[in-house]
C-alpha cells in the first residue's frame, strides 16, 4: 500500500496524529496530578485509525465517536483550544464543562456526538446518513465503534438498517484488541469483525489500523461508495490501545500478551515518519510540525488553565432550549 | 371546525406539518399501510422517502431520528405501543434525552416520539404498559398525553414544531372520541399549559390522559350529589402546569390525582407530592391517587378491566374526602 | 431430502402439524365470532418449521417462541385443553388467562416463554442454554424468531453470546417472509438471515421450511452439535404465512404477490400426507388421525367453555411469587 | 463482627452465597479482573465457568440471566453502572418483570442484578444516573438500596435467596464508609424492611441510599438546635416499608424526603404522596423533597456537587419546617 494524495495531505495526516499523540500525552500528566477530573481513556497507538478514517471525509461529512474521544475530533480537524479547555471543566470547553473527557465532540467539525455508551453511535450515524440522504446532500456519516462495542444491539440495528436503506453510512470499527480487560476473542464472535458485513450484504473490509494511508484509502473507497448511492461499508481496522483502559486508575487492568511490543514497535507515528522521510520528506519539516504541535499543546492548556468555569446557572441550561427554572433551595446553597 | 375523532386528529396534525415543513418526516413500523389510521393517503402525499417503514429495531430508528435531527431533519418517529419503547430506552435515555446537554448545546433534537397505550383490550402485559412515569424521571424529554381529540392535534403540532425532543404518549381508549377541531394550520396548544375540563369547587381532580374522560364522568354523577369536582387534564407531564394544579387545590383544599399508569412513582405520585410540598396550607383532606396497582395487566378480560381507574372509585374516594373534611373540621 | 426416523415418528409428525392447523381454524372461528379477546395470530402455513424443529428435541430440552405461539407448543407435544381455555382467558389455560393468544407456553414441556416482544426471546434461550451447560446437563435450547425478529439487537446479542461462549442453543428464523406488512427484503439486510451466521464464526443452514422431514433434519444435526459442546447454530426455515398477520382485523395488510399461489400449492400438511402416502402409510390411518384430532379440538374447546374465569384476586398473583395486597378502593369496586 | 467497607460487604455477600449455593453464578463485563473489589479472589475461589466476563451487551447477558433463572439457576448480574441498565431495559421490563405474570406463574426468575450509581464523580450525564424510581414504577421488580455495609451485606444475601427478581443499586458515594458487620454466614435483612437509623421526635426524614448518610450528618448538626431529626432508611424500595415511615410521621408530624434521583417522579414523590394519602391527619407542615433538580449531570465538578441533595439543603429546610408549624399552630 503506498501513499496517497499530494504531500500536504500527507504532513497533514502526519501532524493530526502527532497532535492526538501530544494533546494525550499531556492530558495524561496533569491528570495524573490531578487537574483533570473523572475518567480519562486515551487513544494512543490507534491515531493512524482515526486519522486515517478522517482525512477520508470532507469537512461537512458526519462523524459519530465513542468514550475514547480525544483522537476522533482531531483527527477531523479540530483546535486544540476549546478540548484542553473541556478536560479542564471550563466554560470555554467545547462542551462548556458538560461532557468532559469522553465526549470531545466538536459539532462544528460535523461531529454529532462523541458517546460514552458503548455502541450508541451507531444508529445515531445512520439516522445522520438519513437525513443527509433526504436533505439531497451528498453528505456521508461516519460511525467510529470499538470491537466490544459490535457486541451491542445498536450496532447491529444501526447497520442493519443503513444497510436495508442503503445510507451514506460508513462503519469503522477500531478492533484495539480489547474491551477493557476482555480480550476481543473472548466478547466478540466469529474471527472478524469485519465478517458481519457478509451478514447485511455489504462490503466488509478490514485494514491494517496502524497504516495511516491504508486507512485513509479503504474509507475513502466506503465513502465514494457510499456518496454513490450505494450503501453502507463495514471497516475493520486492527489496531492496538498501548495504555490502559483508562489511564491512572493504579494497575493496568488489560491482559497483554507477548504480541504487546510488536504492536508497539508498529507504532503508527513512527511507521509514517519512516515512510515520509523515505519517500523524501525532510526531517526538518517534520521536527518542525512536532515542535509546533507541542507550542499547539502548550497554548491550549494555557488557555484552558486562564479560562473561567461555567457558573453554576449554567448546570440548568440545555436540558432543553429553554433552561431550565432554578429550584430556590438548591440555588441557595450551591 | 370539524367534529373528528383522537386518531384524525393525529393525522391532520402530521399531514399539516408535513405539509408545511419539508424537514419533517414520519418513521415507524408499518406506518404505510395505516394500521391505525394516522397515516391515511400519507405516502401517496409525501411520497415513500418520507413516510418510511422501518426494520423492527426500535432502538436502530428511534436513535436514528435523533441522528437525523441533529443534522436538521424533524422526524417524527411512530413506535406504535407504548410498550415497544422498552427496547429502545438506550436512545431514548442515553442520546435523546442527553445529547443536547452532554455537548454544552451543540445539538439540537427536534424530534417526535409518538407510541399508544393499548390497554383494557386483553393484550396482555406484554403490550398494555402505560410507562410516561419513567420518561417523566429522566430529564430531558417533553411529554404529552392529551385526552381529547382538539388538544390531541393542538399538542402534536407543537410538538413537530418545538425543538426539543418531544414524547407523545396517546391512549389507546381515547381513540375514538370525537370533538370539534379548528382547521386553522395554525392551531396550536402550548406545551406545558394544562387545561380546567370542568370548573368546580369542592375537589381538584387531576387526571392524566384516558383518567380524564372517566374523571368527567365522575364528575357528572358526582354533580347529582352536590359534590362539584373541578376536573383538571395537564395535558403535558414535562413540562408540569404545576400552578394551575395548585390554583385549583388552593380552591378545592382537596385534591384526587386518576392515572392509568402503575402506581408508584406514577404521574399521580408526582402530582400528590407536588400538591402536599406546596399547597399543604390549602389542605383540608388527603390526597388520594386513583390509579392502576402494581400489577402487570392479565389476559383475561373479567381481571383486567377493574384494574384501571374508573368512575366507581373516584365516586367513593371523593364522597370519602368530602366527608373526611366535615369530620375533620368537627 | 427424504424421510427420517420409523413411522412412528413420522405420523407424530403429521399428527402434530394436523393439530397446530385444525386447533387453529377452531380459533380463528370462534375469535371471529367474538368469544376470544385480544389478536389473534396464526400459524398456518408454518407448521412444518415448528414441527420439524420440535421433533428434533427431547421432551426435555428447551424452546422460546413468539407472539405466534399456537403452533410451537402444540409442535413441542403439549395437549389442546389448556391451551384452548387460555384463548378463552379462563383459569384452566395454560398461563391462568393471564397470557391469552400471544402467550400459549407450556412450562412443562420445556417451553421458557411465548413472548410477544419481537426478538425477546433470543437472550433467554442463550440464558437457557446456559444454564443446562452450567448444570452439566446435555439439554440445548431453541429459540425461534421471525425474519423482522432478526433487526432486533436482543436477537443479535442473544446469538453472538451464544456463539462466544459455545452454548448449546439453536436459533431456528421462521421467515415467513413478512414482518406484519413489510416485505423481509425491506427491513432485513443481505440475502438471507442465515447469512448472519458467518459473521459469528457458527454454522448458517437454509432449509425448505414447508418440508416437515428436511426441518427436523436440519435441527437435528444443530442440536446434535450443540450437544456434543460445539456451539450454536443458525437455521433459516424458508416459509410463509397464509393468514393475515392478526387474524379478523377486516383487512390483510400483507402486501402479498403472485408467489401467493405457489406457496399455498406447497401446503406443509398436503405435501407430508402426500409423501406419507407414497410411501405407503394407508389412507385410513391419516384419516383417522384427521379425525381423532378434530374431537380433540371439540374437546378443548369444551373443557375451555366449561372452565372457570380467574376470580379477580388472581390479577395479584404472580408479580412476585407471593400475592401482592390488594387495595382495598381496587377491591371494593372489582 | 469485622469492620469492613460497603464494597467489601457486597464481595462478601456473593462470596458466601457462591459457596453456600452452587446454582449461584455470576456474570457481567470485566467482573473477572475484580475493577472495584467486589470479586476479589473469585476466579480462583470459584472457576470461570461461574464467575463470567461478558460480552458488551447489556441486554443479551441481563436477558441470558432471566433465562438461566427460568432453568434453575440463580444468577448475579453485575451490570456495572447504573446507567448500563438502558440497553438492557427490554430484556428487564418485558422478560424479567414480566414472565411470571404473563405465564400465569410457570417461571420462576431468581435472579439479582446489580450496579453502581456513580454520580459525583465528574463523569457526566451518560454515566451518572440514579434511575432506581424508573424501576420502581415496573411492577414485578425488588428494588434494595442500602446505604451502609451491614445492611448491603444482609439485603444481597436476602436478595441471592430470594425467588423474586431484585435489582440491588449501590450507591458510590457508601463504597467506601464502614460499619460492623456480622460474620454469620446466615446474616440476613429482610427484603421490605426499612430502618431507624436515627430516632428523633421533630421531623421524619427518610433517605435513600447515599442521601442517608447526608440525613444523618444533617441530623447531628441540628441536634446542636434542639431540632431532632428522625432518620429511616427505607432499604429497599420494593417493596416499600410504608408502615414504618408512616409510624413515624405519626409521631413527629412531618417530613423531608432525602432521595439522590432526579426529582419528577422520584422515589421521595412516591414517599411523599403515600405520606399525605395515608398520614394527612398526623401532618402538621408541608413534605419536603430534597432531590437532584431534573437536570442531567454536567462533568465540570463545580456545578455538578451541589445539584446533589446537601446537609445545607436538608438543615435549611428542617428549620423551615419546624418554623412552619409554630407559625401554623399559632
Ligand atoms: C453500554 C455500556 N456498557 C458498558 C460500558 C463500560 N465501558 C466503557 S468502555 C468499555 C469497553 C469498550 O470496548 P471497545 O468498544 O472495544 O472500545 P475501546 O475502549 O477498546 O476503545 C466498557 C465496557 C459503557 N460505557 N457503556
Ligand atoms: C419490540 C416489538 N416491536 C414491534 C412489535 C409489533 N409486532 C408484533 S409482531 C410484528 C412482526 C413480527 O415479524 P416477524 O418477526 O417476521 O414474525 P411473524 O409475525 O412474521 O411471525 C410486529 C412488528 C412487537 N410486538 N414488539
Ligand atoms: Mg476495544
Ligand atoms: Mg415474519
Amino acid at each position: 500500500m503506498t501513499a496517497i494524495g499530494d504531500n500536504d495531505r500527507r504532513l497533514e495526516k502526519y501532524r493530526r496524529m502527532q497532535r492526538i499523540r501530544q494533546f494525550e500525552t499531556k492530558a495524561e500528566s496533569i491528570h495524573a496530578a490531578g487537574e483533570i477530573p473523572g475518567a480519562l481513556h486515551t487513544y494512543a497507538g490507534m491515531e493512524a485509525s482515526g486519522v486515517g478514517a478522517c482525512m477520508a471525509l470532507r469537512d461537512d461529512d458526519y462523524m459519530v465517536g465513542t468514550h475514547r474521544s480525544h483522537g476522533h475530533p482531531i483527527a477531523k480537524g479540530s483546535t486544540l483550544r476549546p478540548l484542553m479547555a473541556e478536560l479542564l471543566g471550563k466554560a470555554t470547553g467545547v462542551c462548556k464543562g458538560k461532557g468532559g473527557s469522553m465526549h470531545l465532540s466538536d459539532f462544528a467539525m460535523g461531529s454529532l456526538g462523541e458517546t460514552s455508551i458503548v455502541g450508541s453511535g451507531g444508529p445515531v450515524a445512520a439516522g445522520a446518513a438519513l437525513g443527509a440522504k433526504l436533505q439531497g446532500l451528498d453528505r456521508v456519516a461516519l460511525c467510529f465503534f470499538g470491537d466490544g462495542a459490535s457486541s451491542e444491539g445498536a450496532i447491529h440495528e444501526g447497520m442493519n438498517l443503513a444497510a436495508v436503506w442503503k445510507l451514506p453510512a460508513i462503519f469503522v470499527c477500531e478492533n484495539n484488541r480489547f474491551g477493557m480487560s476482555t480480550p476481543t476473542s473472548a466478547a466478540v464472535a466469529g474471527v472478524n469483525v469485519a465478517d458481519r458485513a457478509h451478514g447485511y450484504g455489504i462490503p466488509g473490509v478490514i485494514v491494517d489500523g496502524q497504516d495511516v494511508d491504508a486507512v485513509e484509502e479503504a474509507v475513502r473507497e466506503a465513502v465514494d461508495r457510499a456518496r454513490a448511492g450505494k450503501g453502507p461499508t463495514l471497516i475493520e481496522t486492527k489496531t492496538y490501545r498501548y495504555r490502559d483502559h483508562a489511564v491512572n486508575m493504579g494497575r493496568d487492568l488489560t491482559p497483554r500478551g507477548p504480541e504487546h511490543d510488536d504492536w508497539v514497535a508498529r507504532d503508527p507515528i513512527t511507521l509514517y515518519r519512516a515512510r515520509l522521510l523515505a519517500d523524501g520528506v525532510a526531517e526538518g519539516d517534520l521536527d518542525a510540525i512536532d515542535a509546533a504541535i507541542a507550542e499547539e499543546v502548550t497554548d491550549s492548556l494555557n488557555f484552558a488553565r486562564e479560562s473561567a468555569y461555567p457558573v453554576f446557572e449554567e448546570a440548568f441550561d440545555h436540558v432543553f432550549v429553554d433552561r431550565l427554572p432554578i429550584p430556590d433551595d438548591v440555588l441557595a446553597h450551591a | 371546525m370539524a367534529k373528528i375523532t383522537f386518531l384524525e386528529a393525529i393525522q391532520q396534525a402530521q399531514a399539516e406539518e408535513l405539509e408545511r415543513d419539508p424537514r419533517v418526516f414520519m418513521m415507524g413500523e408499518d406506518i404505510r399501510c395505516n394500521v391505525f389510521g394516522t397515516t391515511t393517503g400519507f405516502v401517496e402525499r409525501f411520497g415513500e422517502e418520507r413516510i418510511r417503514d422501518t426494520p423492527i429495531s426500535e432502538n436502530g430508528f428511534i436513535g436514528a431520528a435523533g441522528g437525523a435531527a441533529m443534522v436538521g431533519m424533524r422526524p417524527i418517529v411512530d413506535a406504535t405501543l407504548s410498550s415497544f419503547l422498552y427496547p429502545a430506552m438506550d436512545q431514548i435515555c442515553s442520546i435523546i434525552a442527553k445529547s443536547r446537554y452532554i455537548y454544552g448545546g451543540q445539538a439540537k433534537l427536534p424530534l417526535v416520539l409518538r407510541s399508544c397505550m393499548f390497554y383494557g383490550n386483553s393484550n396482555a402485559a406484554q403490550h398494555s404498559d402505560r410507562p410516561y412515569p419513567m420518561f417523566m424521571n429522566m430529564p430531558g424529554l417533553k411529554i404529552i398525553c392529551p385526552s381529547d381529540a382538539a388538544d390531541m392535534k393542538g399538542l402534536l403540532k407543537s410538538a413537530i414544531r418545538d425543538d426539543d425532543p418531544v414524547m407523545s404518549f396517546e391512549d389507546g381508549t381515547c381513540w375514538m372520541n370525537k370533538a370539534e377541531v379548528p382547521d386553522d394550520p395554525d392551531f396550536l396548544i402550548p406545551i406545558g399549559k394544562g387545561d380546567i375540563k370542568r370548573e368546580g369547587t369542592d375537589i381538584t381532580v387531576v387526571a392524566i390522559a384516558g383518567g380524564v374522560n372517566v374523571a368527567l364522568k365522575a364528575a357528572k354523577q358526582l354533580a347529582g350529589e352536590g359534590i362539584s369536582l373541578e376536573v383538571i387534564d395537564p395535558r403535558t407531564l414535562v413540562p408540569l402546569d404545576r400552578d394551575l394544579i395548585l390554583r385549583s387545590v388552593r380552591k378545592t383544599g382537596r385534591a384526587i390525582c386518576v392515572d392509568p399508569a402503575n402506581r408508584t412513582c406514577s404521574a399521580a405520585s408526582e402530582i400528590a407530592a407536588t400538591i402536599v410540598e406546596e399547597a399543604f396550607e390549602a389542605l383540608r383532606a388527603p390526597v388520594v391517587r386513583i390509579t392502576t396497582p402494581d400489577t402487570h395487566l392479565p389476559f383475561s378480560p373479567l381481571i383486567e378491566k377493574p384494574l384501571y381507574p374508573s368512575v366507581e372509585r373516584i365516586v367513593s374516594a371523593a364522597r370519602r374526602l368530602v366527608g373526611a373534611v366535615e369530620f375533620q373540621s368537627a
